[in-house]
């Protein structure tokens, strides 16, 4: 597939700067090393810091702003930031009441956000870090690096981002992100790889008919290779998955999310939103606040994935509360 | 030659070359079970860090070299392959500290102290289809050549042999770690692009050594 | 290209399913006939209306809500809504102070607004319609149907809502939208080709090196099939024909729009407008205001387009007015 | 066949069938020169029109089913074909209203109202590669056969052959009207849709007379 690029090593670089320059009222982007952090410091506050591979935007640039992340640290596509930008970034942010890190659980982010740990440990940065793995395709065991984090880490950003601008201090920021990591999980579809710049190439090749179901946002292959089937049909058996696995109660409220890969229209995420609503409804299951659009992708991958996460009237007010960021905005 | 700091530079340089030439290689590798970037992050580590060479970086023993090429490591590589052989780097670093030339022995500890850093940090242990798999090969090999008395050379190259017999072998194997563990039976059959690269490594280093 | 579909001749429907559950915060879904309400009537306004075929999304149903449409009328796929719909919204919002359509330049939509609104005369109902031809592709000259509705559709819908929610009458109204008509130029370019539910087909063929210039947002060929080049150059080719077309001062302020077209990624969007920021700054035009996202699309089909519109004072004070819709959301 | 109410409904119900036959086809031209749904919308349209008969839609004069079919054909079509086609409908209405036969005349007269009815909706001339285009030959040839003392089936048949070479001699027009003329000299070689859809619904009248 073709993309808009010009040179892939500067893919990265120039799509920042261009962020940088449509939202310079709400981010600052430093250019090296490369972190973005919000134009209007949170005063005294705990700061939260997330970030990993490029090619999941908005994902996390897209989330920095009031009420939600003081910093996102990118990497080259698909891979970890190091942990100089992190910790740079990490120093720039802290008022004093520590950091939080918010990281996906890849082996290469929890290394890499590890290292810049202890290096701002030693300087005297209070950290703590939070680990995100909601995706229901990978087994959860001692067998696996464990299960990925993905589209439910805009969910956490934002409720955690809430928190922490409403002054909770770092220890409760962490316990909220810990529950909410708990009660989150995600599945998702491919109709369609994505291609990596550098490389040109897809990341696997599916003929008309076929679909990688259980897939992460990397373009790694999913669990399982199945036929391509109607939008219900697809949407059944992705939400199937997370009902499974999520800890629930009948007459429970959730944050419903259909999220899109980068290249599914939105039109069609509504058709998946509709099965789903509707599902739910059925299960006696309340969609207290829905989100619905490409939140977190994998360049131009095709498909989606849904995300439910189990919420309470606090958890329900923290995603009320002002957000102000290039990508989520109400309440200001 | 001798393995003095000139060795370690020449080392680092005949690996990037190799890393460089084996990208495509290493990343086809990667998007077959992982996200097809470590041909490219490897490449952009190296290069990092033969820039640093170039600028006169490294120093005066092969210990300090080696430092310095983690370091470039650690802030270049990124993914799970930069902390990993950052980690990697440091070790060996520690591992020959205070020496101005490697013996054989040295060579041996200086492979098992990369291993060591290794599986520390990632947490794999030999058979999860990672590049423990060729370190360990590597160290196997290197202490059983420098044992039947073989030079630092010869310990070399049985250590870059042993890699790439230890890279040969995660094809048979299920991952345990990594982006390749997400797809378990599916990855059977695959290599694992982060052995490869150790084995191109340890190669370097042998020939470097020639 | 696969899509997230059930029964093609549904996906319409289905989607706006989902769309209304998803947002009926904000909007009403009329099932039949199909049009979309703001589910808060705005009191005694001159009521804003807008529609047009389906496969444009979020256009026109996520821009309903305060501050910008009152209603929204969707076709079918690529095909304009017959008058009955027309008629029943505009029943439906006017509260005596009229009714005013914003109809892109498609013979389709304009014939059927066109029905409609002397349908709605003749029930007594005030309607002034105001055409949007903002698309430099299309020879503005007596033979072709004139210029295209595009992606400037989008800013001048906000606009005209926040003129409307300040209580302009349907005349000043009218003659807001006019003068924004004048004063604003797109140009899109197409990298992949959409794929219409129903065909299931492409609607044009574009081989790996090739692209087409000067599209619409109905998978139309474009003005001439060209090789595909880099971002800049790509973003150059659009931008230098809207310029050349933009009636303009030097020192004058726009806001700029980068588009994407339905399967494009954000961060392909901001290296278009990286380029196009720094352009403008060459030439000594200031960006007032941006908008850099897929807002008006044409189903699955991969490219962008860039719009500048541009703008006073005033104009800056209607767009930073509040707005609150399922897809545009700021001050509210 | 008399042309009575009867020929009407026959007239619509083969339209409807041929158009249901023929939407691939007039989607595949639309594809080329527009937005590929020309076929969808029509069949929508003439749907419509069938159920509406079977509800006893319609009346017990030509120009009382040719108004009921308009009404339908407005409400469903929708895009640039279902406007033009409804005026045009409309128009036959008018042009043969009051009579509860039609004969050689009356049909001249109905296809003039429907060509004129569609020229003022959408501002388009002869040669401006549209339905018009059909239209207009489908007139002349009917007048022709009209004046030439042919009976009122005859008259149907020039117009559908007319309507015919109308609809073929769009492939050389360049187009400046519809979606085409966004198009210029990219649309010249393709033949128009609207003009075809023109051209199977007149060839459906003569043979629901035959
Ligand atoms: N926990 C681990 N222990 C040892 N090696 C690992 C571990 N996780 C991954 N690796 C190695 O890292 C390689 C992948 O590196 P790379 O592709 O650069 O990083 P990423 O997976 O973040 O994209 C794998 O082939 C594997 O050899
Ligand atoms: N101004 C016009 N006058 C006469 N016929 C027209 C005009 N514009 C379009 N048409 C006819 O309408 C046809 C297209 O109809 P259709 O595809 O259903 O609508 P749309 O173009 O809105 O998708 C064209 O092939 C042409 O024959
Ligand atoms: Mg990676
Ligand atoms: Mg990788
Ligand atoms: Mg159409
Ligand atoms: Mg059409």
């Amino acid at each position: 597939m073709k993309k808009l690029v010009n040179d892939p090593r500067r893919f990265v670089a120039e799509s920042l700067a261009g962020f940088a320059r449509a939202h310079h009222d709400l981010v600052r982007v430093n250019a090296s090393p490369v972190y973005v952090v919000r134009s209007t410091p949170g005063n005294g506050k705990v700061a939260v810091l997330s970030g990993g591979g490029s090619g999941h935007e908005p994902l996390h640039a897209g989330y920095v702003g009031i009420g939600m992340l003081d910093a996102a640290v990118p990497g080259e596509i698909f891979t970890s930031p190091t942990p100089d930008p992190i910790l740079a970034a990490t120093r720039e942010v802290d008022q004093g009441a520590g950091v939080l890190y918010l990281v996906k659980n890849y082996t290469g982010d929890v290394l890499n956000f590890e290292t810049a740990a202890e290096f701002a440990a030693a300087e005297g940065i209070l950290v703590r870090t939070v680990i995100i793995d909601d995706d229901v395709a990978v087994l959860d065991s001692e067998f696996t690096a464990g299960r990925r984090g993905v589209a439910g880490t805009v969910l956490i950003e934002k409720l955690v981002g809430a928190a922490a601008e409403r002054g909770d201090d770092l220890d409760s920021l962490a316990g909220l992100a810990e529950r909410l990591v708990a009660s989150v999980r995600s599945m998702g579809v491919a109709i369609a790889s994505p291609t990596v710049p550098h490389s040109g190439r897809q990341s696997f090749e599916l003929a008309a008919d076929e679909i990688e179901f259980g897939i992460g946002i990397h373009g790694e292959r999913g669990r399982s290779r199945i036929g391509m089937a109607r939008a219900d049909e697809l949407t059944d058996l992705a939400l199937d998955a997370v009902l499974e696995d999520l800890p629930r109660l009948p007459g429970e409220r959730v944050i419903a999310m259909v999220n899109g890969m980068g290249a599914t229209p939105g039109a069609e995420l509504y058709v998946v939103y509709r099965r789903m609503a509707e599902r739910l409804q059925g299960i006696g299951v309340e969609i207290a606040r829905s989100l619905v659009g490409s939140y977190v992708t994998a360049l131009d991958m095709a498909g989606f994935s849904v995300t439910l996460l189990t919420v309470d009237d606090g958890l329900i007010e923290l995603w009320d509360a002002p957000v102000l960021t290039p990508t989520l905005r109400w309440g200001a | 030659m001798i393995l003095d700091s000139a060795w370690v530079v020449a080392w680092l340089t005949a690996a990037a070359d190799a890393i460089a030439e084996q990208a495509p290689t290493l990343n086809e590798l990667d998007r077959e079970i992982g996200d097809g970037d470590h041909g490219e992050n490897m490449n952009r580590g190296f290069e990092a860090v033969r820039a640093a060479l170039g600028d006169g970086a490294g120093g005066s023993t092969p210990s300090e070299v080696l430092r310095a090429a983690a370091m470039k490591l650690i802030s270049s590589i990124g993914g799970a392959a930069g902390p990993l052989y950052g980690t990697a780097f440091l070790r060996a670093s520690d591992a020959v500290s205070g020496r101005d030339e490697l013996g054989s022995r040295d060579v041996v500890e200086l492979i098992d102290a990369a291993l060591r850093g290794i599986e520390e940090r990632g947490h794999a242990v030999p058979g999860d289809k990672t590049m423990v798999d060729a370190w360990s090969a590597a160290a196997t090999a290197a202490r059983a050549a420098s044992e039947s008395g073989g030079d630092a050379r010869e310990v070399l190259q049985a250590a870059a042999g042993g890699a790439e017999q230890g890279a040969a072998s995660t094809d048979a194997l299920l991952p345990h770690k990594g982006r390749a563990s997400y797809l378990g039976e599916r990855a059977v059959g695959h290599r694992d692009p982060g052995a490869v690269s150790t084995a191109v490594i340890l190669r370097a280093a042998a020939e470097a050594a020639a």
